[in-house]
Order: C-alpha cells, then structure tokens, then sequence
C-alpha cells in the first residue's frame, strides 16, 4: 500500500466531516494543479480552536489530510494554526507520496486562512 | 484474508493457466534463437510458427501477414509510422478518443512534417463515418480508427469507414488492442489494411503482442535491425511469449462467444445493482454498441481516485477515469471529448469484467461501493454540488 | 536420443531454473498491470521496482537511470534515435562492426538528415579510439561502439573512448548486449552515458532488456504512448520478463566471475583441440582481449553453413559467420571489415559456450568437426583451395 | 529438420566426389548469387554416362544435390543429361526449402555442361 495505515484510516473514517452552521471562520483552498478542495469551519473559544469541520473534495489523501489536521488543531492557539505547516499536516497521516504532497498542502493552506479568518472577525478576547 | 475482486481486465489479464503450461517449455528447454539455423534454433522456430497459424486463422489472414511485437503500443507505433515513412509526407485521420499509443504516435509525425486530423466524436463516443469521408484530403495517406475505446467501451462503426477508406484506396488502421478476442472480427468485410492486437488483454503474457499487416500494404519497418518478422521487426523473437500467445489466441477462440453473453449480463447486473442504490450515477459510453464486459458509471461530484481508493481498501480492483499524475488531475480526455460535463466525469469509474468474474463478485462491489459514495459526498463542500 | 550440445550462447540461452521460478508468479497471480492504482496494479509494479533495483545495483546505477525495453535491438534503437532526435540533427560515430541493430539505426537517421561516420578496425576487430577522436566534428552528438562484438568477441577499448567522448561532452553509448553479465563493465570509469543490455544473453527471458541513461542525458522516447518508464518507453511493460530478467542479473553478479575463468579454459581446449587435429584453420578476433566463451574460428576454403549443418547432424548447435540467406551467401560483414580474406572468411564458425558446457562436450565437438571439415575438403574443387 | 532425410544422407555420405583423372567431359558452374560451385567429370561409354566424379563448394544441399545427381544420371543417355532439369535433382534429394532450390539449379546446369562438353568432344560412337 502507499499509503499508511494512518492515512488510510483517516479517508475510511474521516473524523469531523461536513458543514458548521455558525463558524467564527472559514477558510477554503484550492489546488491549482490538482483542483481538490478544502474547507474549514472553525470555533474558537479564548483564542484556542474549540471546534472544527472540514469538507474535501479529491482524491483520498486529501480527505484523509483534512480529517487528520481538525484533529491536530482542536485545543491549538488560533495564532499557532496561522502558522501551520504542510510538513506538520503530512505527519499527522504517517506521510504523504510524492505525487500527493498537495494534500498536505491544500489542506495547511485552508487551515491558515479558516484561523486567520477566526482572529481577523472574532471580537478580542473571542 | 480480504476478499479480493478483480474488476479490471481492460487494463491487463492474469494469464490462463493453460496458456502458462504451453509456454514453460520455452524456457528452460527449447530456448534458441529461431534465427538460428540448427535444432535447437529450428525448434523454437516451430513454436513461433505454430503460433503465428494460430493467430492468422483466428483472424481469417495468412501467417505472413502476422507481426509479432513487444506490446499494443508497439503495434499502433508501428502501423502507423511504418505506413507514414513508407510515404514520406502526407495527412492522417484519426480521432480525438484513441488510445495515446495513436494519439502521441500522430503527434510525433506531426513534429516530424506530416499533417493529422483529430475527428470528434458524439456524446456515445462514437466517431461519424461521414466526418471520416470528409476530411479525406487528396494527400491522406493513412486512416487509423480504434475499434473500441478501453475507457468507455464504445465499439466504432470499423465497416462503415472501411468501406469509405477501401473506395479511396487508403489503408485502415484499426488498434483492436480491447476488442481482439472479445468480440468478432472480420478484416475482408472490415476493410481494415492493419490491426494491433495484444496478449495481456486476453490472458496471454505482457510483452507479446501483434500486428496484422494486408498483404501488399506498403510499410516500412521502424525497428531498425536483423531480418526478423519478414523485415518489418527487427530484434530476436520473445519466443516463450510469442508461443503463449497464440495459445491464448486459441482459447480465447473457444470461448470468446460464450464469455460475450455471459459478461454482458454481469455487467448489466452490476449497473442496475448501482443506480439502484446509489444516487447521481450515470453510464458513459454506448448503451449497446459496446464491449461485452465494460461498465463506466460516473459518480457525480465524487472524485474518482477516491471511489477506487475506497474500493481497493475492499479488495477491488477499477480503475480511474480521472488520474491525478504528478500533482494535477485532469479528468478523462474521452470523456472530455464525448462532452461529458466536469462534475461527471471527474467521477468516472471503469469496471471490466473478465473470466473470473462471478455474480457474487459484482453484488459484493455493488454493496462496496454504496457506503463509500456516500461517506464521500458527506465530506463535499456543497459549492461543489 | 543423440547427444545434444549447445554452444551459441551468444546467440540466446536457456533461461536459468531460478528464473523462471522468480517469474512463475508474475503470470497467473500477480498479473495486474503496474500502471493501476489499486493493490493488483501495486503488487506487480513492486516486482518490477525490486527488478530495477537488482539492475542498477549490479551496474552501479541508480533505479531511475534504467529503462526496460523488448530487446537489445530496442535498446540500441532507443539510444540512437533518442540522442538524434532529441537534438534534431547532427553527426554520429559509430565503427563497421556493430551489431545490424546499431548499423541499420544509423543508416535510417541518415535518411532523416543526419551524418554518420563508419569507423574502421584493425585485423583483430579493434576500433582505434585514435580514429573516434579524429572524426569528431563541431556537430558531432552521438559516439555508439559496441563493448564486444557478438561474432569474434573482440572488447573494444571503451575507456579510452568514453575519455575522448567526455573531453567533446558527447554522449557516448555503448550496445553492452555481448558483455553485460560476462565481463564487468564499469559505467563511470569507462565515460558510458548509454548502456544497452540485454537478457536472453544471460539465462534471462527472451523479450526484455534495458538501457541505462545517465542522469542529464537530453534524449527521448521512440515509442510514443502512455507515461511508462519516466516517458522514455511507452506501453505496459513486460512485469513478468522484467523480474526474471532482474533475477537473471542476480544470478550474474554472483556467478560472473567464476564462470568467466572456467569459459576461458574451454574456449582454449576447444581451438587447441581444433587446431591440432585440423589442419588450414584460424582464430578470429583478438586473442586476449576477448569475451571469455567465444571461439571465431575459421577453415579456409570451407563454407561455413556445411560445417555447422554438419555438426548439427551431431546435435551440436554452432553458428556460421556467413549465411546464404535469400539466394546469395555473403561473408559475415564483421569479418569482411576486419580484412579476413574470402577463403577464411566464408569458412568462419563461431562456437560461444556457457553455463551447462562442459569439458567432454569440447571433446565431443573437437572429435565431430575433424571428419566433417575432412570429407567438405574432400569434395572441393581443386581451384578453390 | 528443413532437409529430408535423402538429402542428409547424400551430405554425410557423399557418393562419386573427388577428381576425375581423365574425364570425356567436365561442366561447371557458379551461382551468382550465392557463389556455391559444383564441377562434374563424366566418363561415357555407348552415349551412355558410365563413369561421375563431382566437386562441390557450398552449403549442404549444394553438396548433397551434387551427390544424388551423380547417381541418377550414371547410366543415363548423354543426349538425355544435356536436358536435365533441376526439378528432378532436386526430387532426388527428395525436394529443398525455398530459400535452397538454387543448389538443385547449379548442379542441374553443371552437369548439362558436362553432358554437352562430352558429347561435343568425343568421336563420333564413342
Ligand atoms: C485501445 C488500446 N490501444 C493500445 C493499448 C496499448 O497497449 P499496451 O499498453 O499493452 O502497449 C491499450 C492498452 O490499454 C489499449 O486499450
Ligand atoms: C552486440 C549485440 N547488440 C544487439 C543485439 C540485438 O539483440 P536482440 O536480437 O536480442 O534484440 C545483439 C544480439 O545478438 C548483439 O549481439
């Protein structure tokens, strides 16, 4: 298999899919190359992340990365996720094969702008 | 153990075991070089006849019309460049949904001073025999015509332009790379000038493969070497291949006709077991015109690298109308070009059938798939529906 | 039964036991094409991989500077024309003495526009690499020698050529189907930037080979298609021939050495035994510098074919350096080209041993030939002697 | 085996080869092609052919073809060889591959030669 266990566990059961009614932010990438897609919602509390959903669109290791990463960033200082790396997000699925190293990437890029979003709109303190 | 399912016998065949126990011989014990004129060479010669006769009666041709290659790549490379520099200048017709073995063998000619036409066709897949008749030029030196598409599996109309090609005395070309063995094929009432045909699609070893050339077509060779093939191949015979091929050429005579019904059936209980429990799917391709064990179902607004993902992670084995090569997925180009729009064919998924394929198999892939759908669109960013 | 003995290895050889074991699994099990995402795909695309791993550990390459072909004749094919074309136009060096594969690619690109120059040998089939560095030209893009040449066996002074083809940065590409396996070759120390090797040379499968291409080398494809083979050879590759042409090469790197050392011995027994007991005879070639299991050897004013049908009729399997194909016996070119006169030149006969030739199979040989090179004798016009 | 049995057996064992000390007449021939040579000396008694001897360069079936013409035209009528046509020397060594029937042809057309020379030379009756 070329993907790990990890990973694969995530695209069979991707942990908090789907949409988020009332978000403080929302950030959304796009791969130019590829065209997958990743959407955050997040929820914060006292400047840490209190809730996410992620919605994909791609090939497996994208929806996998997604899933991985809301699992990463629940509990992290909103600051912190502006500054998320792809490196970190590959990490969290065991690794990432060369020709799908835009998975990391894309999904790194939406977290970014979801907790950008979330500090940029969110009154102080929120 | 998980259950394994195979579902992608366009892409390539495990080999028959009969054809196995005929090659093994040519291994170990009768292993000279047919070109080699003493025993050892004349035996290894009489396996490579014995299966080039198998070939040509299979076909209806004669044994000297029959090339054997290294694979249906090589066949579509060399009709249809051995016709081209048999020429020297000239115009090709083609069209847009070939295999890329003919489209990127037409592009090179093209760098190379020769003009191509690329014929569109329908949203079946089908290519118009009246586009063919009218873009033939005075200087058209070559028409090459797939007989039917390995993504969707629509079956060409190969007659109809035959007879236009023949009344204008332009050699046909047709890459019958999916249909050789699968269904009939009749070179005198097709009008067909050159054939590729291949092993690995019919249960015969990879690497073998062949190409049937009319006698008195005139072509030049582009594997420059020894006097192999009648000069039209140069390079020493995979000879162990060449003798399994013609066995798989055999069997598959035997039981080509039983196996066309058999699968047409599978297929259609694996399309009507989908739509009946997926939503948002649709076929590509001819509803009837087409191979007998092909089944392309787009999945809207799914990718499909995911379906086959989640898919193999059960076992199964389809294959991807979408690819994402070197960090870009580019959606089918016969899809593309059968105008099928992007949010379908992104989700487009081949399933072909084969000799193993059991009704079971096909209500297991079914069950599979369901879940997998869903859970995908669950996680769709609804912009994208 | 008569007793059989096979000494025209370098015309092909039995596939060795291991390797068929190796390749036994690729046809029937592990049968999926190595381009498909899901496990069936992957588990074949891994044999190939370790294969290409095996390949370029034993040439000191790495895994992605080696691409699999159909044959020598592919690979030499693939190395030419891909040089040329990838730079357009331009001059090649080549020598008189190449393989048909090497020549007839050359002779076609000079149809294309390009230039050749067809170097000399000496008497003992030697290029002198005096000769490469003068006829190199301001457009010179390509220098192709071959390592050994397959009839009299004779190794070329490659490293002092592949100096002079570094000092102009000219590619230089060596057709290794002769030595690959037998004598070691040493890519970076010898200046290589193409390799063409082979495997029914070595107790591998007839149909697979490679090329190396060192990392940098401009070149492209010839076979035009889908994406295999990092796009230097498209079409689905021959899985099962690949891993047992990397087994092959196993095999090789652990009984190269050994066997090269015993080969020479029986080569030697051979042409003493040979010239002992028949009187008018010769050694072609070098006498040293030489692959280690070939025997040129000639009887004058004999035709060659009478002599290898003879020993046939013995079981033993030899080969003639001058062939009477279609109507006309020609003397072999490379003998031609090395001044041999007509007398020896049409009597040359080429003994190449290998794996299972033993000492007493050299006996029997030397024993058969005597009688029959007596009674040709005896039937020759007066004239011709 | 390409070649029949017949012809193998005339290559092994060659019947009437070697010289002809004093011959009534001696034919010979080269194919142009190929270079193959044989050379027949005939002894003849009555205008019958009573004495063969051949020599021959070339493949086996040249060598072969040469040695079963010689037994099928001993005893034969001179005028008779003068027309033998290589069809028959090649149903002696019981027919020839395609690529081979040139040393049926070289052969048939020495010995015509020879039939020819000894008819032309020698005294009429002899
Ligand atoms: C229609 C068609 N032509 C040509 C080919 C090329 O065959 P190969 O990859 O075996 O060379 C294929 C293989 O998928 C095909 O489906
Ligand atoms: C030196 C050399 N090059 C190339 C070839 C061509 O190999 P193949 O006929 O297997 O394609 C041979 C085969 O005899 C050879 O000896």
């Amino acid at each position: 298999m070329r993907y790990s266990p990890t990973l694969i566990d995530h695209f069979l059961n991707p942990r908090n899919a789907g949409l988020m009614r009332d978000p403080d932010g929302v950030g959304e990438e796009q791969d130019a190359g590829c065209g997958d897609l990743a959407r955050f919602f997040l929820k914060s509390a006292r400047g840490v992340v209190s809730d996410v959903r992620f919605q994909a669109y791609g090939c497996g290791p994208t929806i996998a990365a997604a899933s991985a990463a809301s699992e990463l960033i629940t509990g992290r200082a909103l600051g912190d996720v502006t500054h998320l790396e792809a490196t970190e997000v590959e990490r969290a699925v065991d690794g990432l094969p060369e020709d799908r190293k835009h998975a990391a990437d894309v999904v790194a890029r939406a977290l970014r702008a979801a907790a950008r979003a979330c500090l940029g709109g969110a009154p102080e303190g929120g | 153990m998980t259950r394994r399912v195979y579902l992608d016998h366009n892409a390539s065949t495990p080999v028959h075991p009969e054809v196995v126990a005929d090659m093994l011989p040519y291994f170990g014990e009768i292993f000279g070089n047919p070109s080699s004129v003493h025993a050892f060479g004349r035996e290894a010669r009489e396996g490579m006849d014995r299966a080039r006769e198998r070939v040509a009666r299979f076909l209806g041709a004669s044994a000297d019309e029959i090339v054997f290659t290294s694979g249906g790549t090589e066949s579509d490379n060399l009709a249809i460049k051995g016709l081209a520099y048999a020429r020297g200048r000239g115009h090709f017709i083609t069209s847009r949904i070939e295999h890329h073995a003919v489209l990127r063998a037409c592009q090179w000619l093209e760098t190379q001073g020769f003009e191509v036409t690329y014929l569109p066709v329908d949203e079946l897949g089908m290519v118009d025999p009246g586009d063919v008749k009218r873009a033939i030029r005075p200087d058209t030196i070559g028409i090459t015509i797939m007989h039917a598409n390995s993504e969707v599996g629509t079956i060409q109309p190969i007659a109809a332009i035959g007879a236009i090609a023949r009344e204008h005395a332009i050699p046909l070309h047709v890459d019958a790379v999916q249909t050789f063995g699968k269904v009939p094929i009749d070179l005198d009432a097709m009008g067909i000038a050159l054939l590729s045909f291949s092993g690995h699609k019919i249960y015969g070893p990879k690497g073998v493969a062949g190409l049937y050339v009319r006698k008195g077509t005139k072509m030049v060779t582009i594997q420059h070497g020894g006097e192999h093939e009648r000069r039209r191949r140069a390079g020493t015979e995979n000879v162990a291949g060449i003798v399994g091929f013609g066995k798989a050429v055999e069997v598959r005579a035997r039981d080509m006709a039983g196996e066309a019904v058999r699968l047409a059936a599978l297929r259609d209980r694996l399309w009507d077991g989908i739509r009946a429990r997926v939503p948002d799917v649709k076929l590509n391709g001819h509803p009837t015109d087409r191979l007998p064990g092909t089944a392309n179902i787009s999945y809207r607004n799914v990718e499909s690298e995911s379906v086959v993902l989640g898919l193999d992670l059960k076992g199964i084995g389809v294959s991807a109308g979408s690819a994402c090569t070197s960090g870009s997925v580019e959606p089918s180009y016969v899809l593309v070009a059968m105008g099928v729009a992007l949010g379908w064919a992104m989700g487009a998924v081949r399933h072909s059938l084969g000799r193993s394929t059991a009704a079971d198999d096909i209500d297991y892939v079914i069950e599979s798939v369901e879940p997998i759908v869903k859970k995908l669109r669950g996680a769709l960013p609804v912009g994208a529906r």
